[in-house]
């Protein structure tokens, strides 16, 4: 893991290469077979494919297999759930997962236009829809149909960047105050500037592997992946049936669950997507742990415990890669400053891609 | 928005142009090949009204390049009468503010400003306001 | 699997979406569970990411799983290797795989520019260097190290224009003469414009799935994977320490026969990656037809049997698809005016992505 | 170029600085975290010569967006005195034939000319036929 932030200095291949390197390193200098790399926006903002041999080779892993997931917000959760996939087909041995993404490579508004390729380009792009604009939209009927005001995306925001705070790989580390966030900006109305997340460069590998392939030394750190599930939803906002279910979020979340033979009542860590606040008020009620209309109202305290896409930043195709290990070291006791208070046994991680037009969950335990 | 494209998508943008399954009798705004109600086969072209009313709205300030001299402007989803959701801006909206529910009917205009892309410049639905009288 | 060409008339979404449920009424109406997708230029050339939730809703299927795969010419391979694993790994039952690109969305020279992003852009791209320069500059070192001229690629070529006009999939069905031949105009010396593949439109899909849940009917229509293998090789030419030895593909193929326990000489058939007629000459080198400096003597017969990338045409992320498709139904009978005179029990077909710097390779039978 | 980029890979192209390996003593170029030939970590810049000789080339005729008023040029693989190999186009040939083998420099060109896109122009390497005398 790298800290997100700009990187002006790093190219993307160095970048995905020294996160690689990073996570190797931590299994105790595991060999690999394959590295599944997580990326959005590489095409367009690196002018790049085929990321698969200029990373792997640049890692120093030529020969290796390698190729790119792509899921908007949950690329690199794909990448890591392909990784799951093959220790289990017995295919692989050893499989990392690579988030990256390399965004400061153009200027702004080149890589905002390059976000807003999640959106059908067709039918919501062309008519000037922007990725913002679309949470807002589902934002604003929200509040209409349960008959709030914009405040109650307050919590969630505040709470992000206050546990970014504790996090040395975030972007955000100075938190923000009630005062700050009530005379913020209007991003895309209800939703302001804090409540969407920003844009920016980074990389975060995990090595997947059979336990019995782990060298004893490093046995101590592992952590299990229990359950996992990816699940897609209409890409537009015009074709969902209803607007407020993220159907993707509560499908992969009860397939992850069910694979893992748990229930959320067993989780003691939840890591869920806020590119934007209102994606953890649908996501909260996507998954069940808050009835229709009381999203918002959820105690934050083990959401986003390292700040999440608004606090830590949103390197797009590289955030569910962070979420991933932001977990893990939550669950090694690794967590710093944000460590929250009972070493977590059980987890449950959800990224969500355009807009929860794709959600991926991924169970860990102990 | 390249030439081809912009040809094969003509009928959907300046009439609204979209299909009725002749299974269930869904309309189906944009087309596709398979009726997203009853899961058939779908290609009866069906001509929408045009008519609607804001589902929801959010304003963009910061718009994306070929937009920003339209900017700041209101992007909707409108459900039509018929049924299916269009995503549109919204246009002529004078004093009025946007609300949820407002009354809406379908306008040709011009939608993006190509600038320095090679292509067409494009034009197709934007909703406004339905006069009172 | 949908004709290579121009189909002006079809989006992204909608070509996609038809070679899906075309693969599924093929395979006896299986319900898929996930929808894994090889794609190349959807970014640049459709303005469009997050394929995986536009294309698997547009197919009538809302809710199962899906992302894309991207390794340059071998994405579609990469998806098929993808679902082969997930449906080993027990946690996928069906799983489709589909390559699909949209070319014709542009002018030309985008989408020659969008080809160009395989290549490293920082030291090959910026330079000046373009995808078919870098066949060529191969191709000549080649002619140079073995006193070679370049009528040795004339076999090659002729022999996928001819395979072509019996595929009524294919893009160029007139086959072109030896005369025609000799008279073409250069691409980038030694290339000339029948040497290299042309980009078009096109999609295919195949079902992946377990023999018995396979119906009873469709069963005599099964073709086993019995092998599957990924490689990559530096992405750079200069990067190369052998630039005449296609490591990616002796690695993928060595593997990947290995994991079937059979070696080249039981294979009926042999699908080679034909973008540029040097990359066939390269591959059977490496994959241990030829030794250095004879892989342009092959026997053709068996080898691109319904045209190849030259002769069908390359619809770039989807092309490895149409190679695997292909040989599907040579090994069923099915192969029309292309059929070969035994039907096939085994088969080997490998796609490169970006001039050899990814091979996937899979290794079929009865 | 992005303005990013180019900063970040001026030394680079500018003036061919690369890496050794402290390991191997291998000359690296491009420069990367990790040595190709040992495998070990390598930070160490190395400026190379520029002298070297064309391992392999072609002629561009179709050139893309950016090159088309260079085209045709001629572009090759050249071969370091040092060791590694370059990507780089030919430059100032006169009526010289290319051939592998042929002794080049480096000079430093007008790469890019970046038409309507934003940034600056784009000046690096490329390599031109060794003066005799
Ligand atoms: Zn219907
Ligand atoms: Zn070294």
């Amino acid at each position: 893991m790298l800290p997100v932030g700009e990187h002006w200095d790093l190219s993307l291949r160095t970048l995905g290469a020294r996160a690689v390197r990073k996570a190797l390193a931590d299994s105790g200098n595991l060999q690999p077979d394959a590295i599944y790399i997580g990326n959005g926006l590489a095409n367009i903002l690196s002018h790049q494919a085929n990321l698969g041999a200029l990373i792997s080779d640049e890692a120093g892993f030529p020969g290796i297999e390698s190729c790119t997931f792509e899921a908007a917000g949950a690329s690199g959760a794909a990448a890591f759930r392909a990784a799951c996939m093959a220790v289990q087909s017995g295919l692989v041995d050893i499989a990392i997962a690579l988030g990256v993404e390399k965004i400061t490579e153009c200027d702004g508004s080149t890589a905002q236009a390059a976000q807003d390729l999640i959106l059908n380009y067709e039918f919501e792009g062309t008519n000037g829809l922007t990725v913002s604009a679309g949470a807002a939209i589902i934002a604003q009927r929200y509040l209409s149909e349960y008959h709030l005001d914009r405040s109650v995306f307050q919590n969630i925001a505040l709470q992000s960047y206050q546990h970014a705070q504790g996090n040395p790989y975030a972007m955000y580390r100075n938190g923000i105050t009630e005062a700050i966030y009530q005379k913020q900006p209007m991003k895309n109305h209800p939703l302001g500037l804090f409540d969407v997340s920003s844009l920016a460069d980074g990389a975060a590998a995990l090595v997947v592997t059979r336990e019995e392939l782990i060298p004893e030394e490093s046995r101590d750190d592992m952590i299990r992946v229990l359950g996992s599930a990816n699940a897609i939803a209409p890409l537009s906002l015009h074709d969902r049936h209803q607007l407020l279910q993220y159907r993707a979020a509560s499908q992969s979340a009860a397939s992850a669950l069910r694979k893992a033979g748990l229930s959320l009542s067993n989780m003691d860590l939840l890591e869920i997507w806020d590119a934007h606040a209102i994606d953890v008020v649908l996501a909260m009620e996507a998954i069940g742990l808050a009835i229709e209309g009381e999203g918002w109202q959820t105690d934050m305290t083990t959401l986003s415990s390292m700040g999440g896409c608004l606090g830590r930043g949103n390197p797009l195709g590289a955030s569910s890669a962070y979420q991933l290990v932001e977990t893990v070291l939550q669950m090694r006791g690794e967590a710093g400053a944000c460590q929250i208070g009972n070493l977590p046994k059980t987890a449950f991680v959800q990224s969500l891609g355009g807009l929860g037009s794709t959600a991926i969950t991924h169970i860990l335990g102990h | 928005m390249e030439a081809p494209r912009h040809w094969r998508l003509k009928k959907q943008r300046y009439s609204l142009t979209g299909e009725v399954c002749p299974h269930c009798s869904a309309k189906i705004f944009p087309p596709r090949d398979v009726c997203p109600e009853c899961g058939q086969e779908a290609k009866t072209a069906f001509q929408f009204s045009g008519k609607g009313e804001v589902f929801s709205y959010t304003a963009i300030t910061d718009a994306p390049a070929g937009y920003q001299d339209q900017a700041p402007y209101a992007i909707a989803l409108v459900k039509l009468n018929e049924g299916p959701i269009v995503t549109a801006q919204l246009t002529d909206l004078g004093t009025e503010p946007v609300r949820i529910g407002m009354p809406v009917e379908m306008v040709t205009r011009r939608i993006k400003d190509d600038g320095n892309e090679r292509g067409v410049i494009l034009y197709g639905y934007k909703f406004r306001p339905v006069m009172q009288g």
